[in-house]
């Protein structure tokens, strides 16, 4: 096996519709970094996480994480790999009919924890997030920046050693951005692994971590990666 | 697993609550489905029943001349006795004959004062062994009573005896052409309940997908909620049967009771129950698997 | 005006098609339940005509005492046909009476060899007029007839004149609680499918009130669908009983054939057909409006 | 009537939770006009755009649009109030089983344009956000920036009088944003009514439209509509 948490050998992703969201990307993320994905919209950083979380498959190309070939998995045992890892999806995922701590309590509810223990680790994690005064409340009564901060919230309450996050700062304004901004640092030095995507160029100015940037998706030989240390 | 157990329940009664509606529908068409299969079998049961009981009745009549006397009688029962298929012969007096004559016409028994028994033939009632009452072997019988010369004329109902065989077959096919297709019907309706149950709940599902749950966990309450289904239509069914069942006695006016009460009309034997029960999981089990099948691709 | 039933009509058929299966299934359900219905009513109205029928064979019979001289038979008749109520009145002789017995014996009628006609009575056979073929007029009309010194006795099938009025009393009722039970059965499976249809395109729907379409716009593709699934359904049990009754007589053993002739199996009248399928389209309309009200509303 | 496009007078909006979104907002927008609503995630701007577009009842207060109380609206006209809007919302509401074009066709169709004449004017719409490839596509294979430029053709199809923009340009990078802003300040300029829902004040910087300013949604009376002009 390899050290590295994630992996990417030469991963090319087109879609049906010929669209080339990946071209030749290959990648190395180590277990504990903090990586954020950059790139305009439709440069493919969804499409990047999405194979990661096996949602997808690459066209052609090696992925390995957690030192598992997830190229080609076992269908069957795709739900084991999800359970170490905490996604936020750039549209949430959230279930509209229930409130807010049952969809974080969900998360782990299905992974065998028993129902008051899940609505308080639920609580705990939502109160992390701000969100503390509307555990009852319904996904559809909360606004986008909030049903951000419950989808943030889902992401991290079975604690995964790695966190991709799609653009999870995308609905929240500036302050609140610091805030989050604050727990995934905190996560980052507790050692989790986070891959971080996002468009807002301002983030990785004002953070230092390594940023790998994808460029147009449209152009297929445009696809590189490159390596942006971004200063203070 | 106890907590497997648990959630499965809980999820299950979530599903069939937020689709409630739905369900109570599938509920109903199953236990109607189930209803006309199960009024069918009853039926069924009770006209078997019923031939069985006629079937004990299907006899051969042999007229002896006229004025056969006495003393020969009793020879000639002893040799009836002893041809091949026969079980019992009972021998019929003219006046016994009288007798029957007068119940036979009823009303218009009027008809028959005045006339002298001596004047009717004395006959054989023969009933043949259970094997032999069916068109082809009766014949056989026949043919060899009619060798003996005693015998004026040999008669049997073989208009009935056929009609018989006939009504037997088109039972026998009826039960198995509707059966099947309520089957299918049931497995259809269930597996389309539950896959607009599962589509309705596509988004939920995604989300489960998304983060980890294992596929039986999403799969087990669908499956469960279809084997609850079928129990519950097909108890509907025998409940509802059963009502039918004794309320067809209560409003039956008492003269025709009386004439009912000649032909035990029996409910379904309890096995028979079980198997209807069992019969409308199983169905409901399948319905809500092909509905899965079809519906809940991992993604 | 076009422009819009062009939009209607692709509408409709887009979203049917969107849910094809459990359109069918709909479709399907209606015609089971239809067609339960209207064999119902096909077996009802076959079981009237047959009723009627025998109707007319409901008869009084008045015996003559035995050795009445042919003398008094013709004023006895001429009397007999004043009284109220009677229609016809044949007169049977004694020789009549004998071949009537024979026909009634049928197998049996050697037991009459060697009966003169002369022991047996003759008799009356008095037809109601159809005013008074049921119980209580016949009883009134009996009594009359019980007045005349020259009749002996006075018969008629008092028994199956009740049994006939309880049948009849029963078919009705049944016709009603069957009819009114699959009506509502038909009116809830059409909504419940057309709610789910309108779940399954609640996000549509959501888009289109968010776009400002009107709410005929949205509506009315869903009542069309029920219509066209209640159409559908009651077309689909008209065929299938159309095809049943034909099959009957294929599928029936001559010997039965001849027997089931001298009743005629009537088809439904074009009348009743065009009814059946009205009902099927106005429960299908019914049945989405419910939905429709149920889940429809504006946002 | 009146002469104002837009008119609210000490509209409240508390939702059944007891959560004030909405406290004393009074305003009133001219024809013509281009106006920023700002503040912070949860200060109840989409709450305000949903109370104009009758998707919403406000508590209390009244609110006038096109000359029309909408405050207590008759149900079975709101449609036609919404044929003279266009909406970007916030979560797109794009039919996920139709084609781009078949999503901003759709608009059209229904107010009783032939089916042809929607499609063209649907393409053309579509070209001018750019999305003239992808006309095809089902909104599935779109990235959120893209279905966002979706949601914005739509609105625009009909050419309505009064746009209404909850965070439009939330999913675009940099480059599209100005982009669609563009497109915005064309419309503006030919008379089009705008009312555009941020929390970027990046944006309300950089082009001087007026800008009204919603504080903290949580508490009431901090609600307060303040004018902010941004120098250029
Ligand atoms: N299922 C799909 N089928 C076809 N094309 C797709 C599909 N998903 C994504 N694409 C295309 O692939 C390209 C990359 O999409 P992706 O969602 O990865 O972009 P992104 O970087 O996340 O953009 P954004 O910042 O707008 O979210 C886009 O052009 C998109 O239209
Ligand atoms: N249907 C609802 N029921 C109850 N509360 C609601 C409902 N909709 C919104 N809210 C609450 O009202 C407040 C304002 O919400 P709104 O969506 O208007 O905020 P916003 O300014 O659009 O925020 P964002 O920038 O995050 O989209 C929030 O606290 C939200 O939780
Ligand atoms: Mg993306
Ligand atoms: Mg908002």
């Amino acid at each position: 096996m390899n050290e590295a948490m994630i992996e990417m050998h030469h991963v090319f992703k087109t879609y049906p519709s010929q669209i080339s969201a990946l071209s030749d990307i290959t990648l190395e993320i180590l277990p504990g970094e903090f990586a954020f994905i950059v790139g305009p919209s439709g440069s493919g950083k969804s499409t990047l996480l999405r194979i990661l979380f096996c949602a997808e498959r690459p066209t052609s190309g090696e992925v390995v994480v957690h030192g598992i070939h997830i190229t080609q998995p076992d269908f069957k045992k795709i739900y084991q790999l999800r359970r170490t890892m905490g996604i936020v999806s750039q549209d949430f995922k959230l279930l509209r009919d229930r409130t807010v701590n049952e969809n974080v309590a969900f998360a782990l509810e299905i992974t065998g924890h028993i129902r008051e223990e899940a609505k308080s680790k639920a609580s705990e994690i939502l109160r992390r997030v701000g969100l503390e005064e509307r555990e009852g409340d319904s996904i559809l009564a909360l606004s986008a920046g909030e049903q951000q901060r419950v989808a943030i919230a889902r992401a991290l309450v079975n604690s995964p050693p790695l966190l991709l996050a799609d653009e999870p700062t995308g609905n929240l304004d500036a302050r609140m951005t610091l805030d989050v901004m604050e727990i995934f640092t905190d996560l980052h030095q507790k050692g989790t692994t986070i891959v971080f995507a996002t468009q807002f160029t301002g983030l990785i100015k004002r953070y230092s971590y390594r940023a790998i940037r994808l460029l147009d998706g449209r152009k297929a030989d445009s696809h590189k990666v490159e390596e942006v240390k971004a200063t203070g | 697993m106890m907590f497997f157990l648990q959630y499965v329940i809980r999820r299950t009664f979530q599903n069939m609550m937020g689709n409630l509606f739905s369900n109570l529908i599938t509920i109903g068409i199953i236990a109607i489905s189930m209803l006309i299969f199960s009024t069918f079998t009853l039926l069924a049961f009770n006209l078997t029943n019923f031939l069985k009981i006629w079937e004990d009745k299907i006899e051969v009549i042999a007229y002896l001349k006229r004025g056969t006397p006495s003393s020969e009688v009793e020879p000639l029962l002893k040799k009836t006795r002893l041809l091949e298929g026969v079980e019992t012969v009972r021998y019929v007096s003219p006046y016994d004959a009288m007798g029957f004559m007068e119940t036979k016409l009823g009303g218009q028994k009027n008809l028959l004062e005045g006339i002298q028994p001596a004047v009717l033939p004395p006959s054989f009632e023969i009933q043949m062994k259970k094997d032999y009452r069916n068109s082809t072997k009766i014949k056989e019988v026949v043919a060899h009573l009619k060798e003996i010369p005693q015998f004026e004329e040999i008669q049997y109902g073989q208009e009935w005896v056929e009609t018989f065989s006939v009504l037997v077959h088109i039972l026998r096919l009826t039960q198995w052409i509707l059966g099947g297709l309520l089957l299918i019907a049931v497995v259809f309706i269930t597996s389309n309940t539950l896959q607009l149950t599962i589509s309705s709940r596509r988004e939920e599902i995604e989300v489960m997908h998304w983060v980890g749950t294992s596929p039986s966990f999403i799969r087990i309450p669908f499956y469960l909620e279809g084997l609850i289904q079928g129990f519950l239509g097909g108890g509907l069914a025998i409940l509802f049967l059963f009502l039918l069942h004794q309320g067809l006695f209560l409003y039956i006016p008492p003269s025709m009771q009386a004439w009912l009460a000649k032909i035990p009309v029996l409910f379904l034997p309890l096995e028979t129950i079980a198997w209807i029960l069992l019969g409308g999981m199983v169905l409901g089990f399948f319905g809500s698997f092909v509905a899965s099948m079809r519906v809940l691709k991992y993604k």
